[in-house]
C-alpha cells in the first residue's frame, strides 16, 4: 500500500521532472515544476515530515513558483530560441556524462546495501522542529534573515528601473 | 490491501467523506440561491421565486443548465490550459475540507498540521486565476488575472500573519486542539473564545478573507464595469459553474476557519438525549458558518468597491504592519504572563 | 516500510535530470527551474535521512534550503528581468557582452 | 503519520473526479455548434485589436517577492509560535532581530517607491 504510493510519487515526481525539461514554452516548464514539488511533499508525508510537506507547498509551489510564473507571464516570452546558439555541444557532453554519473551513484547506493528502512515514530512535527530550529539552529536562523534581506534589496535594485 | 478497505475505521471515514462532500454540494447550491435572494431583499426586489416554492429549486435548473450549455473555446486558447485552469481552482478549494472540523465527530481526518494544510492549498488557488486569464487569450482576463492574483497574494500574508496570535494562545496547529482549547466559560457567563483575546487579530483576518476569497468591497478582479466579468469573462457553462463553485468553497473555508479560530469552533451549550449531544456541536458550527456568510452576502450588496490603488496601499502599508504589531504585542503579553 | 535506499536513488535521478536540464536549456529561467529541481532532490535527501535516523536536523535544513532558494528565485528572477529589458532576449549564449 | 493523510487523499480523488466527470458530462450533453463569430475572444462585440499577451508592469514582481519575504517570515512565525510558551522571553527577543531584518527590507521597498500603484 505504502509502497504503490511511493511509486506514485515517485513516477509523478520524475514525470514532472523530464516535462519541465521537455517543454519548450517556459510557462509550461514552471507549472510542470509545480506538479514536481506537490508530488515532492507526498513524498516527505511519506517520511513521516508532515510539517515539512505543508510548508514545502506553501513556500514553494504557493510564493517561489508564483513569482517565477509571474515573471514568466509579465515578461510575456516567446518559445524557447534553442536554434542559434554556439554551446550545442555541451548537449552531447551532458547527457553521456549525467548518465555515467547516474550510474555511478546507483551503483554505491546499491553496493551499499539495503538498509533499513524510515522509522514509523518520526519526529516531524511542529513542535519538534520549532524546538530545534530556534535553539540549537538559533544563529543560522538568525544569518538567514539578512539573507532574505540582502535579497530584498538586490531584487529591487536590479528589477526597478527608475532608481 | 482488501483487509484495510473493509476495515470499520475506512468505512467510517467514507461515510464522513459523503456527509462532508454532500453537506458541501448542498450548501454550495443553496448559497447561490441565499445570496441572489438576499441581495434582491435589500435593493428591494423579489429576486429569483419562479422555480419551485421561494424559488427552492431555482440551483436544480442552474445546474441543468450549466450541463446543457454550449461549450466554447476561444480562437487561441490553450486547450488543455484552459479545461484545467477551473480545476486547478476547484480541487485545492474544496480540499481545504478534508481537515475542518464540523463537530468532535464529523471530520474527514485529524492533522496536526491541519491549519496549514489550509493555507496551503489556498495558496494554490493562485494558479487556478492565472492560469485561467492567461489562457483565455483574451485581453480582460489577463489584466484581471494579473490584478486578481496579485491582490490574493498581497492579502495572503496579512491573513496568514493574524492567525498567529491565535496559535501563541493554543499553541497547536491542529484544528481539533484549537477548538477545545476554546471550551469553557469565563466567569461562567463568557465563552473563552479567542476573539475576546485576540480583537484586532480578527479584524485583520475578517479583511483579509474578504479580500482573499474576491468578495465585495475588493473584487477588483471582476470589477463588471471595467473588465466584463473578471479572469473567467471566457468561461462558460460546466467551466463557469466550476470557477463559481471555488469561488463559494473559498467563502465557507474562511468562514469555518474564522469560526474555529475565533469563535470556539462547534463548541456551544449542550443539553437533551444522546442523539442531541451528538449533533448539537455541528448545528452550533454551521450556525456560526452562516452568520459569516450572511454578513459577507450583506456586505455585497451595501459596501462600494474600492480602486485598485487603494485596495494595494491598504493591504501593504496598513494591515501588515497592523498584523506585525499584533504578533509582537501578543508576543510580549504572552511572556510577561 | 520503504527502503531508504529508494528514496535516495529517486533523489540521484531527480538531481541528475536538474543537471541535464542546465547542460541542455539555454533559456535563463528554464535554467532557473533545473537548479530547483536539483534543490528539491537534495531537500528529498535531507528528509530521508532525517526521517532515517530519527532525528529532526535534517528538517531543519531542508528549511533554510527553502530560504536559499527563495532568496536565488528572487534576485535570479531580478537579473532576469534586467537582462530581458536591456537584451530583449533570455538565451543565455546571447548575452555574452562580458566575454570580450 | 502517514495514515492520518490517507482520507486526504481519498478525499482529492473524490474531488477530482466530481469536477473532471461534471465537465466531461457537460461536455458530452451541450452543444457543440462552433463558428468563427462565436468563438471571438470577448472584447466589447468589437474584433479584437493587437495581441492578447501583453507585458505587464515590473510592480507585479515586486509585489510577488515581497510576499514571498513575508510568506517566509510566516513560515518562521508557526513554529515559533507552537513552541512560544517553551522558549519564554528568550523566543520573544529571537523573533525581535528576526524581524527587525524583514522589517528593514520592508521600510526599504517602501522608501523605494514599490508600493506606490498610482503613478
Amino acid at each position: 500500500m505504502i509502497e504503490a504510493l511511493f511509486f506514485l510519487f515517485a513516477a509523478m515526481a520524475v514525470g514532472a521532472a523530464i516535462n519541465v525539461l521537455v517543454q519548450k514554452h517556459v510557462l509550461y516548464s514552471a507549472l510542470s515544476l509545480i506538479v514536481l514539488l506537490v508530488s515532492m511533499s507526498g513524498l516527505f508525508i511519506l517520511l513521516n515530515a508532515d510539517f515539512l510537506a505543508v510548508i514545502n507547498v506553501i513556500v514553494y509551489a504557493g510564493a517561489i513558483m508564483v513569482l517565477f510564473v509571474f515573471v514568466i507571464m509579465l515578461l510575456n516570452l516567446p518559445e524557447d530560441e534553442d536554434g542559434a546558439d554556439r554551446m550545442r555541444w555541451l548537449k552531447f557532453l551532458g547527457i553521456p556524462m549525467g548518465l555515467f554519473l547516474l550510474f555511478m551513484i546507483l551503483a554505491t547506493l546499491w553496493n551499499a546495501g539495503a538498509d533499513a528502512g524510515v522509522q514509523a515514530q518520526m519526529p516531524g512535527s511542529p513542535e519538534a522542529i520549532g524546538r530545534s530550529l530556534f535553539t540549537d539552529y538559533l544563529l543560522p536562523f538568525e544569518v538567514t534573515s539578512l539573507l532574505i534581506l540582502i535579497a530584498l534589496m538586490g531584487a529591487v535594485v536590479f528589477a526597478k528601473k527608475e532608481l | 490491501m482488501i483487509d484495510y478497505l473493509t476495515n470499520r475505521d475506512f468505512l467510517l471515514m467514507v461515510l464522513r467523506l459523503v456527509i462532508v462532500f454532500g453537506g458541501l454540494m448542498g450548501a454550495f447550491a443553496y448559497l447561490s440561491l441565499v445570496e441572489r435572494r438576499v441581495m434582491a431583499f435589500v435593493q428591494m426586489r423579489p429576486g429569483p421565486n419562479r422555480v419551485g416554492p421561494f424559488g427552492l429549486l431555482q440551483p436544480i435548473a442552474d445546474g441543468l443548465k450549466f450541463l446543457f450549455k454550449e461549450q466554447i473555446r476561444p480562437t487561441g486558447a490553450n486547450a488543455w490550459l484552459y479545461l484545467a485552469a477551473p480545476l486547478i481552482s476547484l480541487v485545492p478549494a474544496l480540499l481545504s475540507f478534508s481537515v475542518i472540523p464540523f463537530g468532535p465527530a464529523l471530520q474527514v481526518t485529524d492533522l496536526n498540521v491541519a491549519l496549514l494544510v489550509v493555507f496551503a492549498v489556498g495558496s494554490l488557488s493562485v494558479y487556478g486565476i492565472v492560469i485561467g486569464g492567461w489562457a483565455s487569450n483574451s485581453k480582460y482576463p489577463l489584466i484581471a488575472s494579473m490584478r486578481s492574483s496579485a491582490q490574493m497574494i498581497s492579502y495572503e500574508l496579512s491573513l496568514t500573519l493574524s492567525v498567529v496570535g491565535v496559535l501563541m494562545i493554543g499553541n497547536t496547529l491542529s484544528l481539533v486542539k484549537l477548538v477545545q482549547s476554546q471550551e469553557g466559560l469565563w466567569l461562567g457567563f463568557i465563552p473563552r473564545w479567542n476573539i475576546f483575546l485576540q480583537p484586532v487579530a480578527f479584524v485583520i483576518y475578517i479583511i483579509a478573507a474578504t479580500a482573499e476569497t474576491n468578495r465585495l468591497p475588493f473584487d477588483l478582479a471582476e470589477s463588471e464595469q471595467e473588465l466584463v466579468s473578471g479572469w473567467h469573462t471566457e468561461y462558460s457553462g460546466m467551466k463557469f459553474a466550476i470557477y463559481m463553485l471555488a469561488e463559494y468553497a473559498n467563502l465557507i473555508a474562511v468562514s469555518c476557519i474564522a469560526t474555529i479560530l475565533f469563535f470556539g469552533g462547534w463548541n456551544g451549550p449542550s443539553f437533551g438525549p444522546d442523539w442531541m449531544v451528538m449533533i448539537l456541536p455541528t448545528i452550533w458550527f454551521v450556525m456560526k458558518i452562516s452568520v459569516f456568510v450572511f454578513f459577507y452576502v450583506l456586505m455585497r450588496s451595501t459596501v462600494p468597491r474600492v480602486r485598485y490603488d487603494q485596495l494595494m496601499r491598504f493591504g501593504w502599508k496598513l494591515m501588515l504592519p497592523v498584523a506585525l504589531a499584533n504578533i509582537l504585542i501578543t508576543s510580549l503579553l504572552v511572556a510577561l504572563s | 516500510m520503504i527502503p531508504l535506499n529508494w528514496f535516495l536513488t529517486l533523489s540521484a535521478v531527480l538531481f541528475l535530470i536538474g543537471m541535464l536540464g542546465f547542460f541542455i536549456k539555454r533559456n535563463i529561467i528554464a535554467l532557473l527551474l533545473s537548479v530547483e529541481i536539483m534543490l528539491n532532490a537534495v531537500n528529498l535527501t535531507f528528509v530521508a535521512f532525517s526521517s532515517r535516523n530519527g532525528h529532526v536536523s535534517g528538517q531543519v535544513f531542508v528549511f533554510f534550503v527553502l530560504v536559499v532558494a527563495a532568496a536565488e528565485a528572487a534576485v535570479g528572477l531580478a537579473l532576469v528581468i534586467a537582462m530581458f529589458r536591456n537584451r530583449e532576449t533570455l538565451n543565455v549564449d546571447r548575452s555574452n557582452l562580458l566575454k570580450w | 503519520m502517514v495514515q492520518n493523510w490517507v482520507p486526504v487523499l481519498v478525499f482529492l480523488i473524490l474531488v477530482t473526479g466530481f469536477a473532471v466527470v461534471s465537465l466531461a458530462g457537460s461536455w458530452l450533453l451541450g452543444m457543440k455548434k462552433p463558428r468563427p463569430e462565436k468563438l471571438v475572444p470577448y472584447e466589447c462585440g468589437m474584433k479584437p485589436i493587437g495581441t492578447a499577451r501583453d507585458r505587464f508592469s515590473v510592480k507585479f514582481y515586486l509585489v510577488a517577492m515581497l510576499f514571498l519575504l513575508f510568506d517566509i517570515e510566516a513560515v518562521f512565525l508557526f513554529p515559533w509560535a507552537v513552541v512560544y510558551r517553551e522558549l519564554k522571553i528568550f523566543g520573544f527577543l529571537e523573533m525581535l532581530l528576526f524581524m527587525a531584518a524583514i522589517l528593514g527590507g520592508y521600510i526599504y521597498v517602501w522608501k523605494k517607491g514599490a508600493l506606490e500603484w498610482e503613478r
